[in-house]
């Protein structure tokens, strides 16, 4: 009180506020800690601290085998697991030369796609819970627990699947695979219409997320800020159409481009997304060849020296896993261009001048996951 | 026609002078005073525990959960066992914090949401003060809950406790205004503010089938206003969990938190039963006219029943607004206010004028 | 006088699009019969898990308490964490050669991810996962297991 | 363009750069000191026209400490890897990148924080995971790490 | 019962949340250390001074409520005369919402409602 006072008003004036929101946080999904400056109720800026779960997967890469690198990179970008370790197969496939069979094609792609719709449904309903519509959040859960069965049945785990391993799969798809994709997919076309009943169509939620947040597609492409949130600014970066990977050349899918380059059209790029990824597995759960789930693979696997790159898209975004080998068995160097942390960077630039309760929006919109920032 | 069953003048005349023969007229009114407070007091806190648990298992139902279930049949313990909990937990003061104002908060939100609670009437001759001015003494006494959460915000020494309360400044001092507007729509309606008048006026139709268009509208307004000074989403931006951890009540712990939580439910409570005692009738049955048969059978049904009732379902209103919506934000909040609540509620107010001066209403 | 019918028809639709909301919530209230909790600890009886499901490494015996694992030590290799610890013994077998036998398969379950390298690599199927998942235990040191049960041996021809 | 016309592009600009091997983008290795010049005209230029950074990579060698740009033209559709290296382990340095493409920010930040490589002219050159007072740089190959959980 | 009994409210809500209180600070078991003392900004220490001048806009709605609030009052009055005294009553109350509501247009205008 008293210091106040004290002080002339000139300085009080130019005093900013600084807070902290995180590292324990509501809205910031996990422990990040954005430190800002506030104007009122305004953000003059933000500093993002990152780094509380830094785990230094990429230093434990080099001690590890490439199938053994596999279960780590399930933990960088928890929500799309399974994409990551795609990403990761399709390198040491592709370093080594070999051509995976048809079948592992599809179920990957298949897989991913399901990955692709949880991560969003997961999304959804925390960019709800952040706008404060706390029921999102438990419709989002309860469709998403489908896929969470599916993969239990098919992979064991429900969340950290581990499936792909070079060359292949871990096991060939439950028999009862395909008849629940088939069952999830007619049951979540009924349920995405809530979705877009509670929130999309909303009033109040049009009016929070419209004209918040811009970011321009050349700012897009400065900050490197890939996946859905770049294609919300009208940016064409879709790894699966520039650089199609296992069945993304052969199947029919439009990429979702909206040119708001608000946190709306971020939001209904996430929604259209999910459409086209059951557009997606609908091509392809009725055709899985038959054939072996995993390419004969030597039991050492050893890359032969050179640099790789492979580029994948995740959930989030654009994921680069980027190998530099010495022929051994372990990577030499190993670093995972993970699609939060660059997405992060943005953060700073599109929330100058919005109010906290954008701030929190705009941070949800470009569908940040902590541990894939800290890695 | 009168139907008398279920009145309860006789009843508390009865208790007077039952008091008053035995004892001396000073000790009587001290004695049917305590008896009142004891009465409200459970009142209170029976309300105010069944309401969380109500909030409990409402949103759960929206939710497609089950909600608590733990403690007792259907958990309907759980709040009584939290309550036990937070009265067990530790009041943790915070250093810096201006200790007196952080005490004093949490009894001017209490007794503000008491005071208020004592002119609303439960049914015929069951209230305890029957003022007047009764409509303009709640506005006025449940406004002075904003104080109480101004002070919490402002003594903590935290600062998203501090940009809860100057959020909810501005939003309940908006709000008021819409509040006290769309129930002076109902006042040109009725003429008078007793509350007991007013609800007597309604033994023939409900206001808001009385005053058909306008009353439906301030019936609306005063949903949406008395929603947001109740501090509820998604109007909710003095906690807004999502932004501001918990708001003006991030420091408060154990039971202090709970007066909070506590007042929130009770003011809930009370803008639930002004809008059924002023545009529902408040304890009185429904009523078609010219149904004689029908009227009788809802006669039978206590007013008491038909008081909760209506309160039960707006309060149910209210939570389905807060389990559906998203949170505003503060500029949205205040342009709903001034632009939309407040120019409707004065046309609104005119053309209830108009009505009556026409004799337009029923 | 278009800003003036906007304004109505903002009011409108604001309006319209918040009660289809409210009809999404008020739906789902009226509908329990939906409701996807799961009652844990009462519905353990019936609680099916999937067949593959990873709950814990196990390794395989059979009736007669018999395993296959022989000690090689390729699932410790494997793992990614070291939570495979095997300590081998040697015995003379019938035929006088000198052999080795597992005499301890020591999991840590408490820095197991679940990959599922071990099971995988496994040249003789020793391994597998079991469906067990409740593993809360209140010491740490619980959660270091020995896989083959005590008086197991290894079935014949495996080695 | 095809990695033939690219790579006489970037020697034109360059002349000094040399060609590494690799089979899937054109990997150019550059002078440290024409970094940042190159950069620039690989943006500007509108036949270059790269203007995606996919990943700031930082490499150790062993002998020496490497920057590694995976750059992406969107409208040309083409990537080419640029490298830079130093010899110097005590105090490398290159120009910061990030005025050019904002990306690199963040990225050059990671690689001083595991690196140790310092980035001239950065806005805010900090640790970005690990704390200010952290020793040593981890993924260096010369990095000891007294507490290895791994190796218990 | 008598407006005077409004003491009565008064006290009873009081001794609720007194007696609460004091139950409270007596019975839980208490510990203090400086960490617990901390004002809570997400586990970290809060910089700068937390009680600053704030933003003008929210004593701008306070002040455009307070004309408001009265010209309320003023209405409360004359709602209740409204149903006697008929067509006097209903001019003179167009001509108040005029003024008020030229008020209230202005302060729109002058965009007084935005919130910045």
């Amino acid at each position: 009180m008293k210091e106040i006072i004290n002080l002339p008003v000139s300085k009080i004036e130019e005093e900013e506020y600084h807070i902290n929101m995180g590292p324990q946080h509501p809205s910031t999904h996990g422990v990040l800690r954005l430190l800002v400056s506030l104007q009122g109720e305004i953000v003059k800026s933000l500093k993002p601290h990152c780094g509380y779960i830094h785990r230094g997967i990429e230093k434990m890469c080099e001690k590890d085998t490439y199938p053994q690198v596999i279960h780590l990179t399930d933990r960088m970008d928890y929500l799309s697991a399974h994409i990551n370790n795609h990403a990761v197969c399709l390198l040491v496939e592709k370093a080594l030369e070999i051509e995976v069979p048809e079948r592992v094609k599809y179920i990957r792609t298949i897989m991913d796609e399901l990955t692709r719709i949880q991560s969003h449904q997961l999304w959804w309903s925390s960019f709800g819970m952040d706008l404060g519509g706390l029921t999102c959040f438990f419709y989002g859960l309860r469709d998403r627990e489908m896929i969470l069965d599916i993969w239990e049945e098919t992979t064991g785990s429900r969340f950290l699947q581990s499936y792909n391993c070079p060359g292949g799969v871990m096991q060939d798809i439950h028999p009862n695979f395909q008849k629940k994709v088939h069952a999830f997919i007619k049951t979540f076309k009924k349920k995405i219409k809530d979705y877009d009943r509670i929130l999309s169509g909303n009033v109040i939620f049009e009016n929070r997320s419209q004209g918040v947040g811009i970011l321009s597609k050349e700012d897009a492409i400065s900050y490197g800020v890939t996946g859905p949130s770049g294609r919300g600014s009208g940016w064409s970066c879709d790894i699966r159409k520039i650089e199609p990977y296992s069945m993304y050349g052969q199947v029919h899918f439009n990429e979702v481009l909206r040119y708001e380059c608000d946190t709306y059209s971020r939001y209904m790029v996430r929604m259209q997304e999910m459409h086209e990824s059951m557009n997606i597995i609908e091509q392809l759960i009725d055709n899985i060849p038959a054939g072996d789930h995993s390419a004969k693979m030597k039991a050492v696997i050893k890359l032969p020296a050179g640099e790789y790159f492979q580029r994948v898209e995740s959930a989030r975004g654009e994921l680069d896993v980027y190998v530099v080998s010495d022929g051994n068995k372990t990577p030499y160097r190993m670093k995972f261009r993970t699609p939060s942390f660059t997405n992060l960077g943005v953060l700073d630039h599109i929330s100058r001048g919005m109010k906290i309760a954008d701030l929190v929006a705009i941070g949800a919109s470009l569908d940040l996951v902590i541990p894939d920032i800290d890695r | 026609m009168t139907f008398n069953i279920y009145d309860f003048t006789s009843f508390n005349r009865w208790i007077d002078e039952g008091l008053n023969s035995i004892m001396s007229p000073t000790w009587a009114l001290i004695t049917e005073m305590a008896i009142i407070g004891i009465v409200f007091l459970l009142f209170y806190a029976i309300v105010g525990l069944f309401l969380v648990y109500a909030e409990r298992k409402v949103c759960a139902f929206m939710q497609n959960r089950v909600g608590p279930n733990r403690v007792g049949p259907y958990g309907i313990f759980q709040t009584i066992a939290d309550f036990i909990k937070l009265l067990m937990k530790e009041l943790v003061y915070i250093k810096d914090s201006d200790k007196l104002l952080f005490n004093i908060a949490p009894f001017i939100v209490i007794i503000a949401s008491f005071m208020a609670l004592s002119a609303v009437p439960f049914a015929k001759g069951l209230h305890a003060i029957d003022f007047d001015i009764g409509i303009l003494y709640v506005i006025a006494v449940s406004s002075l809950g904003v104080v109480g959460i101004l002070l919490a915000g402002w003594s903590s020494n935290n600062k998203y406790s501090l940009i809860g309360a100057m959020r909810s400044g501005a939003q309940i001092v908006s709000y008021e205004l819409s509040v006290g507007l769309s129930l002076l729509t109902i006042i040109v309606l009725a003429g008078t503010m007793q509350f007991s008048e007013i609800v007597e006026m309604q033994r023939n139709g409900w206001f808001i089938f009385k005053g058909h268009i306008p009353a439906i509208i301030a019936f609306i307004v005063f949903l949406i206003a008395s929603t947001a000074e109740t501090n509820r989403g998604p109007f909710d931006l003095a906690e807004a969990e999502s932004e501001l951890t918990a708001g003006f009540h991030t420091e408060y712990s154990g039971i202090k938190f709970a007066f909070f939580f506590l007042a929130e439910y009770m003011n809930m409570f009370l803008v639930a039963s002004i809008a059924a005692t002023v545009f529902w009738g408040g304890w009185m049955p429904f009523h078609v006219s010219g149904w004689a048969g029908f009227n009788t059978i809802m006669d039978y049904i206590p007013p008491l029943v038909w008081y909760f009732g209506k309160t039960a379902f707006i309060i149910w209103l209210m939570m389905l607004f807060k389990w559906t919506f998203p949170r505003l934000r503060i500029d949205q909040l205040l342009t709903l206010e001034w632009k939309y609540l407040l120019p409707i509620n004065l046309v609104n107010i005119l053309f209830m004028a108009f009505l009556v001066l026409m004799h337009w209403h029923f | 006088m278009n800003s003036f019918f906007r304004y109505f028809s903002d009011i409108f639709h604001g309006v319209k699009s918040l009660l289809i909301g409210m009809s999404v919530t008020g739906r789902y209230f009226f509908s329990p019969g939906q409701i996807v909790t799961q009652q844990y600890p009462e519905n353990r009886k019936n609680l099916q898990m999937f067949e593959r499901f990873k709950g814990e490494v196990i390794m395989l015996h059979d009736i007669n308490n018999q395993h296959r694992c022989n000690g090689c030590g390729i699932c410790e290799n494997n793992c990614p964490n070291g939570s495979i610890e095997i300590i081998s013994a040697r015995i003379t077998g019938e035929d006088g050669k000198s052999k080795r036998i597992i005499d301890k398969h020591i999991y840590h379950l408490g820095m197991c991810t679940f990959c599922g390298l071990c099971v995988k690599n496994c040249p003789s199927n020793a391994l597998g996962f079991g469906n067990e998942f409740e593993h809360a235990v209140f010491d740490r040191s619980k959660l270091n297991k020995v896989l083959n049960q005590p008086g197991s041996s290894i079935i014949k021809g495996v080695e | 363009m095809d990695n033939d016309s690219l790579k006489a592009r970037i020697l034109e600009i360059v002349p000094e750069a040399q060609q590494e091997e690799n089979k899937q983008y054109l990997t150019i290795l550059v002078p440290a000191a024409k970094l940042h010049d190159l950069a620039l005209k690989m943006k500007s230029t509108t036949d270059l026209a790269f203007d995606y950074l996919i990943c700031l990579s930082g490499v150790d060698y062993g002998k020496q400490l490497a920057v590694v740009y995976h750059i992406n033209s969107i409208l040309q559709k083409h990537t080419v890897v640029i490298k830079v290296k130093t010899d110097d382990r005590i105090n490398p340095s290159f120009d910061t990148v990030s005025d050019i493409w904002r990306t690199a920010e963040f990225h050059e930040r990671e690689a001083y924080d595991m690196f140790g490589i310092r980035f001239n002219n950065h806005p805010d050159l900090r640790r970005i995971f690990l704390e200010e007072d952290w020793k040593g740089y981890p993924l260096r190959k010369d990095y000891v790490d007294e507490v290895n959980i791994v190796e218990f | 019962m008598s407006a005077e009994s409004l003491i009565l409210f008064f006290i009873v809500g009081a001794f609720l949340v007194g007696i609460a209180l004091l139950f409270s600070s007596l019975v839980p078991p208490t510990s203090t250390n400086s960490q617990k003392a901390e004002a809570y900004e997400c586990g970290i220490p809060t910089e700068g001074i937390t009680w600053l001048q704030f933003n003008v806009g929210y004593y701008l709605f306070a002040i455009i409520f307070l004309v408001f609030d009265v010209e309320t009052v003023f209405i409360f009055p004359w709602a209740i005369m409204m149903k006697s005294m008929g067509m006097t009553a209903f001019i003179e109350i167009i001509i108040f919402f005029f003024v008020l509501g030229v008020g209230l247009l202005y302060a729109w205008k002058k965009g007084a409602l935005k919130w910045e």
